[in-house]
């Protein structure tokens, strides 16, 4: 049995840093977190994860970019980010104010710019954690690369080189046959933690224009109606490796927190839970206070 | 500074057809907010809907806030049951308000349909120096006829049909006294927003209140974005009203 | 622009077949049609598939074999059946004073047992339609089988040698990378259609016994909660394929039914709506009716 | 035979702690229901609950069918707060029912908590040979105590924490007795009625009236199964009342 009074405030370690808390928000749905900051004490949480990043800055895709399904958001955001200049210049500095561990979340085209954006942002030092999302299923080619298990091997191999003590968290995609082939990857590749899910791909039309609602027409979806995806992900990932599992998808109550838990996450990340109940986001990090 | 509240409904009325204004308890709220602000409004139980929904703040009076809104599909139609006394969660004031104008040159607002919802509140706070230019459907469809009347200098109508004022489109409608004019705010569907910059003169000062599907309202998604001669920008917390020029239409 | 008028009313030709119209009812959601009889009039409907049929009878999973999750159900039937024996003794009879066309829905174990159901129905010539159900999740090893295109390749093209005029409708996974290179796999096996998309699978726990809730651990997800990834699988699918879809996943209205024209789905087939709301499934039955 | 009908509530009123009884109009129903036949409801709008769930039939005028529950998780939660005028989409009558029996044996009715809500129906249809053991949690779980006193030849009570008739679990306080009846019908959580059939001599005819997660609850997704001797059956359409000898415990 998990001792879940336990688990729900214990800190996390994963490599070299120990996380004060395990509830920490996820990529893309914290921006690079000025705006939540008005509304949200940052310093209680476990971690926060900035918006995904890529070497050069990204205008995104074309509104719309999202739309509403059946207990589920569909998004194409097509990671708009000033680039790892820009965040570096406009964004980082704004979090020193915060204790809150920040993780960095990297979008690379190829395995080059991952390292290349690790190497940028080492001289930074501020961050406490690479999550490197190997699946954004947004971006032309980004399904294929990060579906290949001995590509996530590579990029991981190579990240880990230029990290330093800093963390690195493998992002695997959901959108495969068998996770666990990503993950015992990720892990050959000397990861120090598993982070899933990321969205499912999904799609929907407008039935009056007949068009895809969303410009990019494919996107990514979220919230509860994938978290028993993301159960099963978790619980067969946790069968197969001994590393820390930051779990994710669908949260949006204590309830949902615990049953990550369970199924064999380390902690977790608050997803689309941000965008529509602070109260409840507030309440999952106050269980967290030891 | 925008806050998460669990308000109580305390009038929830048809004003038009398919048109309710409803009205919720927040004193805070009411003292702190600028016009064409807006707020996130959660409708329904559990996950019926996901999505908070975005509206308009309409109008206050010391205690409370009022928005109005259209009957579209099925979360308006849920939104239309509510009942005195019935609980909503709302987030807000978000956006970035409008600093009402207090030069006293020639303004007019103009809005298409159940655009008026957003402007009553900057019509409120404005010198009684401005025109309104008021698009719809039909007659039936006309929210506040005699407030307007007393709020602007002259109200323009026109509508689909002909039902009420002059037929045809408030762009038209617009474009033949636009000369008289130095500074036009504009709301409604884009078609019609584009319509209206394409009549406007450049000497104008426009500014468009814009719309785009909304998951957060307060800038984290980055999924409310409209096209601008500096890139993208988030309608819920750079807009929603941006310069005529600065959109990319 | 597909022209929904029409095709919300147009018979569906499948191999040598012509359904009479593209409301269906999905496999494992009507039994064998009987108890539907008391409720609705089967002879409305374009098909009626039949719950999957296995050599020997199956006796199915222990309950929990349900829970509801949000905007989903997640199911682990484990293909309780009479065997294809039973099929013919005591449930084809009762489907003959209907005219709908009736599917087989086929859950084998190994290639041979496909051929073998086939080869002993049809002696019997009342079925119009063989659905071989290649993705069944609940049943061990059902979901590492149906992953392989070469296996669902073979599959296909023994069933069509032993299917005479019968149409075989491939059922593919949508627990799988790329969805479209199994449904290609199945159009050079021969398939007369691709019917997608089974469950997904996921995954709940108790958080007070902190067990799995379904005695089979793992389970299928329907409902709407999946609509999005069927769209986007059917679309994906129409892209590299004239032959016509079958589609599945999350209908509960005539949006829905309608979504899935548009994606590229000849007909539809109604699953989780048949246990949740008899009225709509009459509204959508009647609006077929030209 | 069974339909889908939207009624309206005409009542629904707290009738113990936690415990509602909710009536709503269906003459039809009403005169074609057996004992233990139960309804499949929708609560709530949208997808907020996905699935229907079963409630069995408590009581009926000639007019109304009335349900009886106990807040439990969120959809029961939801369904107290239904009130008279509101609509509510159901599905019944379901289930194989149960004859009243004819014969004059000696019957026990054994019910635990909730599971009063089931049997109410079959004593009203019995002649007065019977005797109802009833075991609650306590003392404020009891309900409709002066009716049952009426329908039964004697009411045996007992309570988790004495708060109400003898301290104990039910199947205890039947043991007791057992020898003194010839047939019993036993409703409750899975616990009691394995408890209860434990203890049960073989010369008693027993049935059990069963529970298991529902999703259609009229025999088309076989999901609601209980193992017996002659492999798994389904409670919503075989069930939910299988002999003690019939089940695999
Ligand atoms: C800043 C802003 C202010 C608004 N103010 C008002 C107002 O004062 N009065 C008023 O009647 N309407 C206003 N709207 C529009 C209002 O939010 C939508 O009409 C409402 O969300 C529709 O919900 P629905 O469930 O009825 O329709 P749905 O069936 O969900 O959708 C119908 C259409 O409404 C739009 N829509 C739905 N959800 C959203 C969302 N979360 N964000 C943005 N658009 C959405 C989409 O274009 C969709 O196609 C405003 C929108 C924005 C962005
Ligand atoms: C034939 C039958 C007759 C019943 N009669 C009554 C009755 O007269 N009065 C009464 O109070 N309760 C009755 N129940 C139980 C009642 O259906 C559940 O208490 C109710 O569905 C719980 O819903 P919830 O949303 O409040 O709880 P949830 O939060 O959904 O679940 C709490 C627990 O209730 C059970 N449950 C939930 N949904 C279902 C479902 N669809 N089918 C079966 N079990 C479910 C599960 O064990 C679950 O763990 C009956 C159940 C069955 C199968
Ligand atoms: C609008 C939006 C943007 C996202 N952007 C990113 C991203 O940039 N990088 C990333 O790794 N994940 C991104 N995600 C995925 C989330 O981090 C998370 O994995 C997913 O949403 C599941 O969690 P949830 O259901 O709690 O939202 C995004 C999700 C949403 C909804
Ligand atoms: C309870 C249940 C049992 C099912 N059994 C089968 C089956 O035996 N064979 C099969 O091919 N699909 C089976 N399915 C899958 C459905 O046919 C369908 O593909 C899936 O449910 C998606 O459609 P829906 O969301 O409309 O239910 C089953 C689904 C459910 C819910
Ligand atoms: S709605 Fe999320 S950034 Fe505007
Ligand atoms: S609930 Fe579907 S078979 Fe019983």
């Amino acid at each position: 049995m998990v001792n879940l009074d336990k688990k729900r405030v214990s800190p996390v370690k994963i490599g070299s840093v120990t996380y004060p808390n395990p509830i920490w928000l996820a990529s893309g749905t914290v921006a690079f977190g000025a705006e939540l900051s008005e509304i949200l004490d940052l310093n209680m949480l476990g971690g926060i994860v900035l918006k995904g990043t890529t070497l050069e800055p990204r205008e995104g895709n074309p509104p719309p970019r999202l739309v509403e399904t059946p207990s589920g958001l569909l998004n194409a955001i097509g990671l708009q980010n000033p680039g790892v200049e820009g965040l570096i210049k406009d964004k980082l500095p704004f979090l020193k104010q915060f204790k809150v561990p920040v993780i960095l979340n990297i979008a690379g085209k190829h395995e080059d710019e991952y390292v290349s954006i690790v190497q940028r942002v080492a001289e930074e030092a501020e961050v406490q954690g690479y999550e490197l999302n190997l699946s954004c299923p947004n971006v032309e080619n980004g399904l294929d690369l990060g579906t290949d298990p001995q590509w996530v091997e590579s990029v991981v191999k190579k990240v880990k080189k230029v990290a330093g003590n800093v963390p690195v968290l493998a992002k695997i995609t959901p959108n495969v046959t068998r996770i666990t082939d990503l993950s015992k990857a990720a892990e050959n590749g000397g990861a120090d933690a598993i982070s899933l899910i990321n969205t499912l791909v999904g799609m929907a039309f407008n039935t009056h224009t007949q068009q895809p609602i969303l410009a990019n027409k494919i996107g990514g979806l979220s919230g509860p109606a994938i978290r028993p995806v993301a159960i099963r992900m978790v619980y067969q990932v946790r069968q197969t490796t001994s590393l820390p599992i930051v779990g994710m998808g669908g949260i949006m109550n204590q309830h949902d927190v615990d049953e990550f838990y369970i199924a064999g996450a380390d902690c977790v990340q608050l997803g689309t839970l941000n965008f529509v109940d602070i109260h409840q986001l507030r309440s999952l990090i106050n269980t967290a206070q030891s | 500074m925008f806050t998460q509240e669990i308000v109580t409904v305390t009038e929830n009325k048809p004003v038009a057809e398919g048109y309710f204004k409803l009205s919720f308890n927040a004193p805070e709220l009411a003292k702190n907010y600028d016009p064409i602000q807006f707020v996130n409004v959660k409708v329904g139980s559990g996950t019926e809907f996901l999505l908070r929904k975005p509206f308009s703040i309409y109008d206050h009076t010391d205690t409370d806030i009022s928005i109005l809104f259209k009957i579209y599909g099925k979360g308006t139609e849920r939104l239309s049951q509510y009942k005195t006394g019935d609980s909503l969660d709302i987030l807000g004031p978000l956006g970035t308000g409008v600093v009402p104008p207090k030069d006293n040159v020639p303004t007019a607002l103009i809005v298409g349909g159940v655009g008026i919802g957003s402007v009553k509140a900057l019509a409120l706070k404005m010198p009684k120096q401005f025109d309104l230019f008021y698009g719809v459907r039909n007659q039936g469809e006309v929210v506040e006829k005699q407030e307007w009347s007393e709020l602007a200098n002259t109200v323009f109508m026109c509508s689909d049909d002909g039902s009420c004022g002059e037929k045809g489109v408030v762009s038209t409608l617009f474009q033949k006294q636009a000369s008289a004019y130095k500074k036009i705010y504009v709301c409604g569907p884009h078609a019609m927003l584009k319509a209206v910059y394409d009549v406007c003169p450049e000497t104008i000062e426009s500014f468009f209140i814009t719309e785009e599907y909304m998951a957060c309202g307060f800038g984290i998604c980055m999924g409310c974005v409209i096209k601008t001669t500096s890139g993208y920008k988030r309608i819920c917390k750079e807009g929603p009203v941006f310069k005529g020029s600065e959109i990319i239409w």
